[in-house]
């Protein structure tokens, strides 16, 4: 017998859920990551108004205001996508889980563009 | 290649062969007695053929309207054309009730009557509505409910045993040998009681409904033992198989109200079979059907006529008859909710098989002495239930019913008997089967094949002559010799479907030659058996069972085993 | 016949009702802080002072301890579930959760303070 | 119909002399109004009698011909070819040991269903009759007891690749069928069985179960509706 098992088996992978859930993995993982500097990151702001301006100059770098139009889509994802998972969960979402997808990913993408306005108005 | 004798040999109170209905039903009985319990099956139980059964399965619970044993028993007798034997139609539908009560508190899903009760449809020759179903997947649920509880009782699975021989010595059944189809190599099994449930022989024909697995291997294997067959010319034909692909779309869909037109429009039955119409028996609607093709009002002159859904409504379509309408949808993007769907006969089902009494035990001969341990039931068998022809919904109930009876005689056998000794060279025939084919000469079992089953669905098809029928019989002896000359592409043990088919192929021819030979024999029409050449059915001469040897390289027949009939069931003129 | 399947713990019903209920009180805090942190407060860079005062507000701290602490237990939880997918032998599983409750504590820690040093530094 | 040409790539593996999976292409003629099955049988009665695949039905019911053809899960036997244009690639599910090209090894898969007790258990003594069922509680589980274990579904699951000992949509679709089921009395045990980590929580709702199912089976509902279950169970 050939065994043939696999991590990934990428020529399974071309529906919306399995997309979903890749991302939605991946977004997580980003996540807590980021979740975790920013933590350590934050705690420096609290070392007196120096080190807090010092701080904010450096993070309001026009690369860094690029990372948070990043990282608001990667939560919007997480957050949107996750919502659909719970209306899959406790509502009977399956039923229509494709539509479900395209509305929430949507209005994330709306929140995504507006926050991105919101965040890069002053940056340039 | 040398088989390693020691490691696969088995000893094992009851061996079953087929996980069909039948056979799961038999192994169920037996093994919550208490002994070892083995099942062996060519495919995944799920994967029988019982799976396949639509319809439904005949009881007369009367849910839906009045209904009695009386009634069951009395349409199932003139269905068979009267060479049903009265005695085990009246065991099997005393036995009936029970059976598909016990389904349901397996936890088979049937479908319901509004006040929870198992609800029943009309079917073809039933004079009530009399069968119990679960939309239009009945022999699936039914099968997969029996195999979860042969789970639950710890029988034993061989799943993908192809059987090769029987072990029989002085009238005693001692066990068969099987091949592993997964790993390569022969097994021995050793056992007190055999059962053969291997389903029915509708492959020889080219259009058919029957599943790849149904190659009447059992059928085949008790004639290779010496043994007789009973009744094969009689092979049902059923109205609505799928044009050209002869799967089957179940008679539920009659049930529910479907017509059969032809060409203009019409629906024909009413010159057939004006009371009951669409819902006569197969051979009466599938004998009207060829007869308007034959004449030329087949679709546009061809070979098919339509199957008419449209005035059901989507919705009774889809929640009645779903697997109907995705199997229109697939083989012939056909949807059935707006066109109707051609159709033609399929080769459907064998009343005939292995003969046996009414506990189920294989005889030898006319005078219904028996085999010590070997047993038959399921479509495998001839006791003789259906006769001439079977009423739908009868044959799930058959191999649930006298399934469970053969597991309680087998039972009974195995409790006070001891294991008998196999006979000198177990594995000697099957080894001889397989080395010849490995060994190989230049015929192709697939040509062979392909050229058997044009020729049985051209020549042995609903109507029947004799010209047509000596041509067959030339045909397979042909066929059996150049079967001789078969050799496999495929040498390599595990999973060597070149090597199985070769094998089933030699059934095919095998049992073939008695099909016709009792067919040109039988001067007659009854039932599924009709001639053209002699169309009325001669109860003077030929109300009476065929029994077929193969002796010496011939088929010999014998005539002397009679019907039962009972005084009340007198044989009549069969009208619906 | 009988391998291939092992049965293990007997259990994680709880935390899979824990990462919907976590997940749906995140979507509410996490847009929230979200909005308030990263485009209300954005004139150009973050202000000190401005940050300190609102920090000092009563209700600060608890909404910020609450998110803390369902952030960090959504997302360990997250990829604790993760990992369950993918490693089988007890060995490795044990250390990977015990490195998870390490680092959630650290982070748990290091979180709570700054929280309270914001609270109670005195604005220059 | 007519004939047609066309390219079949299959994923060939022949225990005897071959050491791992390759592909081989076949250039044949066949009906245009063909099957999958029928483009196999062609090859194997043909072309090239050492082709092993699975079959017996040919009509959707017996689940023996589940293969993956051009990156999707099906039943050969009910898929036209003109799905796919004249170029298909056919290989064995994913996720099973192979035995032989298209043949793999069901027995865990079949393993993992006796897990869950698949079986009705009644604890009250037994009616007369038939137990009463309504129409609105046999609806609970119909449409769970199509499924023909045709292990489409679990071969198709991301869970499963790297967990082969996640017991997979098909098990779990087999306990909700049970739970569910009004006459049966064993779902506490279920329950318990399934409420571990190689059981429906390696379920993560990715859905590609009920994309591969050919009896489009709303599998992820009901397993949605199991884990709710669960939880109410273990609350
Ligand atoms: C399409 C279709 C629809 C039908 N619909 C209905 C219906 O609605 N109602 C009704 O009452 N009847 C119906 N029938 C008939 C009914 O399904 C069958 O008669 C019945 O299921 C036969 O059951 P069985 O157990 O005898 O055999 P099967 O279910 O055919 O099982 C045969 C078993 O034997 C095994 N086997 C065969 N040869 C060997 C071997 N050499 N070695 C090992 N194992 C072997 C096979 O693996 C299989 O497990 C239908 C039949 C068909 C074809
Ligand atoms: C904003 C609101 C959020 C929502 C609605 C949400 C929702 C969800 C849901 C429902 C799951 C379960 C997925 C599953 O079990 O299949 C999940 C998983 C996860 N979440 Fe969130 N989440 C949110 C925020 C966050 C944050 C802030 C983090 C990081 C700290 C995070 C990290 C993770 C991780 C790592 C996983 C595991 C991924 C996986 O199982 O594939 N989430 N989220
Ligand atoms: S749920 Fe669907 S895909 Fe899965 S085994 Fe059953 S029928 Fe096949
Ligand atoms: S693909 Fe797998 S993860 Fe769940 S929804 Fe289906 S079982
Ligand atoms: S052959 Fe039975 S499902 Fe395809």
């Amino acid at each position: 017998m050939y065994k043939r098992t696999r991590f990934y088996d990428f020529t399974y992978y071309n529906f919306i859920g399995s997309w979903a859930w890749i991302l939605h993995r991946l977004s997580g993982l980003a996540l807590i990551f980021y979740l975790s500097l920013h933590i350590w990151v934050i705690n420096s702001l609290t070392y007196g108004e120096k080190t807090f301006n010092d701080v904010m100059t450096f993070l309001s770098s026009p690369l860094f205001k690029l990372l948070e139009v990043g990282l608001w889509g990667v939560i919007l994802f997480h957050a949107f996508n996750g919502a659909r998972i719970v209306i899959v969960d406790f509502f009977k979402g399956s039923l229509a889980h494709k539509k479900l997808f395209v509305v929430l990913i949507a209005a994330a993408f709306v929140l995504w563009a507006l926050g991105s306005f919101l965040l890069l108005r002053h940056a340039f | 290649m040398k088989i390693e004798e020691a490691r696969n040999h088995h000893q094992i109170d009851a061996v079953i062969v087929g996980a069909g209905l039948a056979g799961l039903r038999a192994a169920l009985e037996v093994a919550k007695s208490g002994l070892t319990t083995a099942v062996i099956t060519k495919v995944y139980p799920t994967r029988s053929h019982s799976g396949g059964a639509q319809g439904g399965i005949a009881a007369a619970l009367a849910n839906v309207s009045e209904d009695s044993l009386e009634a069951h028993m009395f349409d199932t007798i003139k269905g068979s054309d009267y060479l049903a034997d009265q005695d085990v139609v009246e065991r099997f539908v005393n036995e009936a009730l029970k059976t598909v009560y016990e389904f349901e508190h397996m936890g088979v899903p049937f479908s319901r009557t509004k006040d929870g009760r198992i609800n029943q449809r009309p079917f073809g020759g039933h004079s009530q509505p009399r069968a119990c179903f679960a939309q239009d997947i009945t022999g699936h649920v039914l099968l997969h409910t029996l195999y979860e509880q042969c789970l639950r009782h710890n029988v034993l699975f061989f799943n993908e045993f192809q059987v090769l021989s029987l072990q029989l010595k002085d009238d005693v059944c001692r066990g068969l040998v099987a091949w592993d189809i997964r790993a390569g190599g022969l097994h021995v099994f050793q056992a007190k009681a055999v059962l053969l449930a291997t389903g029915g022989y509708g492959r020889a024909w080219k259009v058919t409904s029957n599943a790849h697995a149904n190659t009447g291997d059992g059928v085949a294997l008790v004639l290779e033992a010496g043994l007789p067959l009973e009744d094969m010319e009689f092979v049902q034909f059923h109205p609505t198989g799928l044009y050209k692909h002869g799967i089957l779309l179940s008679e539920a869909a009659r049930g529910e109200g479907a017509y059969i037109v032809n060409d203009a429009g019409e629906r024909f039955m009413k010159t057939y079979a004006a009371a009951k119409m669409e819902l006569a028996p197969r051979d009466v609607v599938s004998r009207a059907e060829q007869t308007e093709i034959n004449e030329g009002r087949g679709i546009q002159g061809q070979d098919y006529v339509y199957l008419d859904l449209r005035h059901l409504g989507k919705e009774k379509i889809l929640t009645r008859l779903p697997q109907i309408h995705d199997l229109a949808l697939n083989y012939l993007k056909v949807d059935a909710i707006t066109d109707p769907v051609p159709i033609q006969p399929t080769a459907h089902y064998s009343m005939g098989g292995i003969p046996a009494n009414l506990n189920t035990e294989v005889i030898k001969n006319a005078a219904g002495q028996a085999v010590k341990g070997l047993y038959t039931a399921g479509e495998a068998s001839c006791l003789s239930l259906h006769g001439a022809n079977r009423l739908g919904t009868n044959s799930l109930q058959d191999a649930a019913t006298f399934g469970r009876i053969a597991g309680s005689h087998m039972t009974d056998y195995c409790r006070r008997s001891a294991f008998a000794d196999l006979p000198a060279k177990p594995l000697e025939s099957a080894q001889a089967k397989i080395d010849r084919l490995f060994a190989g000469g230049k015929e192709r079992h697939a040509a062979i094949r392909e050229e058997l089953q044009v020729n049985m669905t051209r020549n042995m098809g609903v109507f029947r002559n004799q010209d047509d029928m000596l041509k067959m019989l030339a045909v397979v002896k042909e066929l059996q010799d150049r079967y001789r000359q078969v050799g496999v592409d495929d040498k390599g043990r595990a999973f060597n479907l070149d090597l199985i088919e070769a094998l089933e192929l030699e059934n095919l021819l095998s049992f073939s030659e008695v099909i016709v030979e009792g067919a040109l024999a039988r001067k007659e029409s009854r039932g599924a058996h009709f001639r053209s050449d002699f169309p009325r059915r001669d109860d003077g001469n030929w109300l009476k069972h065929t029994l077929a040897w193969r002796r010496d390289g011939k088929i010999v027949m014998d005539y002397s085993k009679a019907v039962v009939i009972y005084p009340q069931y007198q044989p009549q003129e069969r009208k619906y | 016949m009988e391998k291939n399947f092992k049965q293990t713990s007997r259990s994680g019903a709880v935390a899979w009702l824990l990462q919907r209920i976590s997940a749906v009180i995140l979507f509410i805090l996490l847009l929230f802080h979200f909005i308030t942190y990263h485009f209300l407060t954005r004139t150009h860079a973050v202000e000190y002072r401005q940050v300190l005062e609102r920090a000092q507000s009563w209700w600060f701290p608890l909404l910020q301890f609450a998110f803390l602490i369902t952030a960090l237990y959504h997302g360990l939880n997250g990829v604790w579930s993760v990992l369950e997918d993918y490693i089988s032998s007890k060995g490795w599983r044990l250390a990977w959760f015990s490195l998870l409750l390490t680092v959630g504590l650290a982070l748990l820690f290091v979180g709570t303070l700054t929280i309270i040093k914001l609270y109670t530094l005195k604005v220059a | 119909m007519a004939k047609i040409d066309i390219h079949v790539n299959i994923l060939r593996y022949q225990p005897d002399s071959d050491e791992k999976p390759h592909w081989q292409e076949f250039a044949i003629s066949v009906d245009d109004d063909s099957t999958i099955l029928d483009v196999l049988n062609e090859i194997h009665w043909r072309h090239d009698g050492t082709l092993a695949y699975r079959r017996s039905c040919r009509s959707s019911i017996c689940g023996s011909c589940a293969m993956k053809v051009n990156g999707r899960n099906v039943l050969a036997c009910e898929t036209p070819i003109h799905r796919f244009g004249r170029k298909l690639k056919i290989e064995p599910l994913s996720g099973f040991q192979i035995i032989k090209d298209l043949v793999v090894d069901l027995d865990p898969f079949f393993e993992k269903l006796r897990r869950i007790k698949p079986y009705l258990i009644v604890d009250n003594p037994l009616p007369d009759k038939e137990f009463v069922q309504t129409p609105e509680q046999l609806e609970q589980i119909g449409e769970s007891t199509l499924c023909i274990l045709c292990a489409a579904c679990s071969a198709a699951c991301p869970s499963s690749w790297p967990n082969s000992e996640y017991l997979g949509p098909a098990a779990l679709l087999k306990a909700y069928r049970f739970v569910f089921d009004s006459r049966d009395d064993g779902a506490d045990d279920r329950l318990e069985i399934v409420n571990d980590k190689n059981g429906v929580w390696r379920c993560h709702t990715i859905f590609n179960c009920m994309e591969a199912c050919p009896k489009k089976i709303k599998i992820t509902e009901y397993l949605s509706r199991l884990k709710l279950k669960v939880v109410e169970n273990s609350l």
